[in-house]
């Protein structure tokens, strides 16, 4: 009753089945991971959007809170721009494993022999790859809007690139924690935020650094020294969280 | 003793109000703590028993 | 001692051993803090700058070693659970987590009271109450995060990993936030360090700090009681306890 | 070394009530189970004890004679499981999806074994379609082209026949009877009855006590 197909089948290699060792093909795992969230981004890109307009709006609240004239605006630039861009990036968090679980794949991901940890590193770095990267990219435009200083703006996009990259990999161990649970996303934030901090004070305080001539480079050094850090220790605890959320 | 008098140790030199909400807050959030810790294991205790007797009477007073 | 390790892991063991000790360390907690409140407010001087508000460090320090030493436990007995699975160090690490963040509030009050005659203002954006106001963040955290699992275990394990997560991160928060304005006195004195202070200032403020950690004893073990009560209430072990009371 | 999963004494506590206890299980080369029981007796449950996804039960699982904390890498490289969900992603076309499952299953990646597999399960023409646009009972038969596509020794399928037409079933319990004659086992939870599959084993899960 199956269907007639051509009568040279491979996959009807009539020999037994043979048990197969584990450990073949890790790269080829995460380079599909990796192109296949890319692939999903460029199918749906409002999703990536979302972040960067987010970002945009914030910043232009300020002015309009505040007041339009520059000296004031100056001042208190490098704080607002890291804020508003650490509040973007936490904004996607939530989606990072939630679409997957909801349509089952997070589970296949986990039934599969390669190590966890890795793999989730293969998500982490696509979820910075389409809001970190693109939010340090933005944030010198809007630095001109609030008026910051010319020379700022390499360090202002190098410290939001690196920040993002340690608010992706500590966000999605608080993503990991939440994707169970139904309404996750305001959770999400209440449990990382605290965890940003760090990152916030040495992402904003480069950006001062460079505007008041200092060692902005120490910084960028801290946000980097993080940066280890979190990815000597975040896919561990992201794995081990993904195991609570998705079979407890 | 740091103070002459019992008025001079209420005042606590012009920073009485201070030294005592900074005290009386925080000593008041332990008896409270106290309180309801007290509380919660008899409000426990009790509930455990009069559910072992209604399982005891359910039970015609069998093994409860 | 590994027998020792592992029948405290046994709920029932762990009442019995509970039921001794938390009298005594209810009292002992009592003597220490009357005694050490009553020296310090009383017979300790007043310091030569700030004069009487000085006597609210008494409260202060106390209180904000507990709020870090008790997240400190609860990562420790978090660790406990996820890896020998003894429940009760699960249950510990539940019932401490709100006397922590009580500790962790009445350091920023008393601390923020204290800095109105010392600063002039209510709040100072300084380090160790800034460290103070994200660790009572952090404590938020990880009880919602607790209470929104439905399931004991995957709550329990959720919480355990926030909360190893949160320490790895409080001495890096303590140094990000101390670099980033460091305006408070340097910490008035470790357990290690010659207190700066001199004799009869120091001594009131470390039986207080003994006091407030009895106090942290006695509270953690009646709650864990507790709790092993209500987790344990089928088992038949409790049920014959409470049948010969009644 | 042939195919053997064995269970001795599982037992499993959820919310206060036993799902199952003293479970023993064994499922070697050949063999097809079918788990049932009621709704909420923990079928899904035990099939995940069974891969290693729950740990926190009593009692222990062995993979070739190997206790499973010790050689889950190894039993996963042999596992192909169908959960619940389809597994697929709705923006990407089948041929994608299935293009994913082989990378990450560690197989040679290859467009045309995926079409031909496409075909074995009636969706030919569908292949490049974003399954959005595709009905459940075709997202579903996605997955279930995976079992054409991966050769692997244990099948464990939950639910699999959910939103599947009856032509689809026919050719489905064929595929299993087929998998159990070339030294496969599978493992399934479902209310068919089966019929096509001769020595079909059975585990009713009543929720107290369960034999095997």
């Amino acid at each position: 009753m199956r269907q007639e197909v051509r009568s040279l089948d491979p996959l009807d290699s009539p020999g037994l089945l043979r048990a197969r060792s584990s450990g073949a093909g890790l790269g080829t795992a995460l380079s599909a991971t990796l192109k296949r969230d890319l692939l999903m981004v460029t199918r749906r890109p409002g999703d990536a959007l979302t972040p960067l307009m987010f970002f945009a709006m914030v910043i232009t609240l300020f002015p309009l809170g505040i007041s339009p004239d520059a000296d004031q605006l100056a001042l208190i630039a490098p704080g607002i721009l890291w804020v508003a861009a650490l509040l973007a990036a936490l904004l996607s968090l939530d989606g990072l494993f939630r679409t997957d679980h909801d349509d089952g794949t997070l589970e296949q991901l986990m039934l599969t022999p390669h190590p966890l940890p890795l793999l989730v590193i293969a998500k982490v770095a696509v979820h910075w790859l389409v809001t970190g990267v693109p939010l340090a990219l933005l944030a010198p435009l809007l630095g001109l809007m609030l008026s910051l200083p010319e020379g700022s703006y390499l360090v202002l996009s190098a410290s939001v690139a690196l920040g993002s990259a340690c608010i992706s990999l500590i966000g999605a161990i608080g993503a990991a924690l939440t994707v169970g649970l139904a309404r996750g996303g305001m959770l999400l934030a209440l449990i990382v935020l605290p965890l940003f901090m760090p990152v916030l004070i040495f992402g904003s305080g480069a950006i001062v650094a460079v505007i008041e001539g200092g060692a902005w480079l120490a910084h960028l050094a801290i946000l980097g020294a993080f940066l280890c850090v979190a990815l000597m220790l975040a896919p561990w605890a992201i794995a081990a969280s993904l195991r609570v959320s998705l079979h407890d | 003793m740091a103070f002459d008098s019992f008025s001079d140790w209420l005042a606590m030199g012009r920073h009485g109000v201070y030294v005592w909400t900074a005290w009386g807050v925080s000593l008041g959030l332990l008896a409270l703590c106290v309180l309801l810790v007290r509380s919660e294991i008899r409000t426990v205790r009790r509930d455990l028993r009069r559910r072992i007797r209604r399982a005891a009477a359910t039970n015609g007073g069998g093994q409860g | 001692m590994w027998a020792f390790f592992h029948k405290l892991g046994s709920p029932r063991w762990f009442y019995a051993i509970a039921s001794r000790f938390e009298p005594w360390c209810w009292a002992l907690a009592l003597i220490l803090i009357v005694v050490g409140s009553v020296w310090g407010l009383v017979f300790a001087p007043a310091d030569y700058q700030q004069g009487n508000s000085f006597r609210i460090i008494y409260v202060h320090v106390p209180a904000a070693f507990l709020g870090q030493s008790i997240y400190i436990a609860m990562a420790v007995c978090g660790f406990v659970y996820m890896v020998w699975k003894i429940r009760v160090a699960d249950m510990a690490a539940a019932m401490m987590a709100p006397l922590g963040a009580v500790m962790t509030f009445m350091a920023l009050l008393s601390g923020s009271v204290w800095g109105k005659p010392t600063w002039g203002t209510w709040w100072q954006w300084d380090a160790r109450l800034t460290s103070m106001l994200i660790l009572l963040f952090l404590y938020i955290g990880v009880m919602v995060l607790r209470a929104t699992f439905y399931r004991l275990e995957s709550a329990a394990r959720a919480a355990a990993i926030l909360t190893m997560v949160g320490v790895v991160n409080i001495p890096i928060i303590k140094y990000s936030v101390e670099w980033w304005n460091t305006l408070h006195q340097p910490a008035s004195f470790t357990i290690t360090e010659r207190p700066a202070m001199p004799v009869e200032m120091w001594l009131p403020l470390l039986i207080m700090v003994v006091g407030f950690y009895a106090f942290f004893a006695a509270f953690t073990l009646t709650r864990v009681r507790s709790e092993i009560l209500r987790r344990e209430q089928s088992k038949r072990w409790v049920q014959d306890m409470f049948r010969e009371k009644c | 070394m042939s195919l053997s999963l064995e269970a001795r004494q599982l037992a499993c506590e959820r919310d206060g009530r036993w799902l199952f206890r003293g479970l023993d299980l064994t499922l070697n080369a050949g063999d097809v189970m079918r788990i049932e029981g009621p709704n909420g007796s923990g079928k899904t449950t035990l099939l995940k004890v069974l891969c290693g996804q729950i740990v926190d039960v009593e009692g222990e699982v062995l993979w070739q004679g190997e206790p499973l904390r010790r050689v889950r890498s190894e039993l996963l490289a042999n596992l192909l499981y169908l959960g619940h969900g389809a597994g697929v992603k709705a923006h990407l076309s089948a041929l994608e999806n299935l293009r994913w499952y082989q990378a990450i299953s560690g197989d040679q990646v290859s467009s045309r074994d995926c079409e031909l597999a496409l075909a074995r399960v009636g969706l030919v023409g569908f292949e490049e379609v974003p399954a959005i646009q595709l009905s459940a009972g075709q997202q579903r038969r996605i997955a279930l082209a995976r079992l054409h596509l991966t050769p692997r020794l244990l099948w464990v399928l939950d639910e699999p026949f959910i939103a599947i037409d009856a032509e689809g079933v026919a050719a489905l319990e064929q595929l299993l009877a087929e998998h159990a004659r070339r030294g496969g086992a599978v493992l399934v939870t479902t209310h068919h009855a089966l019929e096509r599959i001769e020595g079909l084993r059975s585990l009713r899960l009543a929720g107290e006590v369960a034999a095997a």
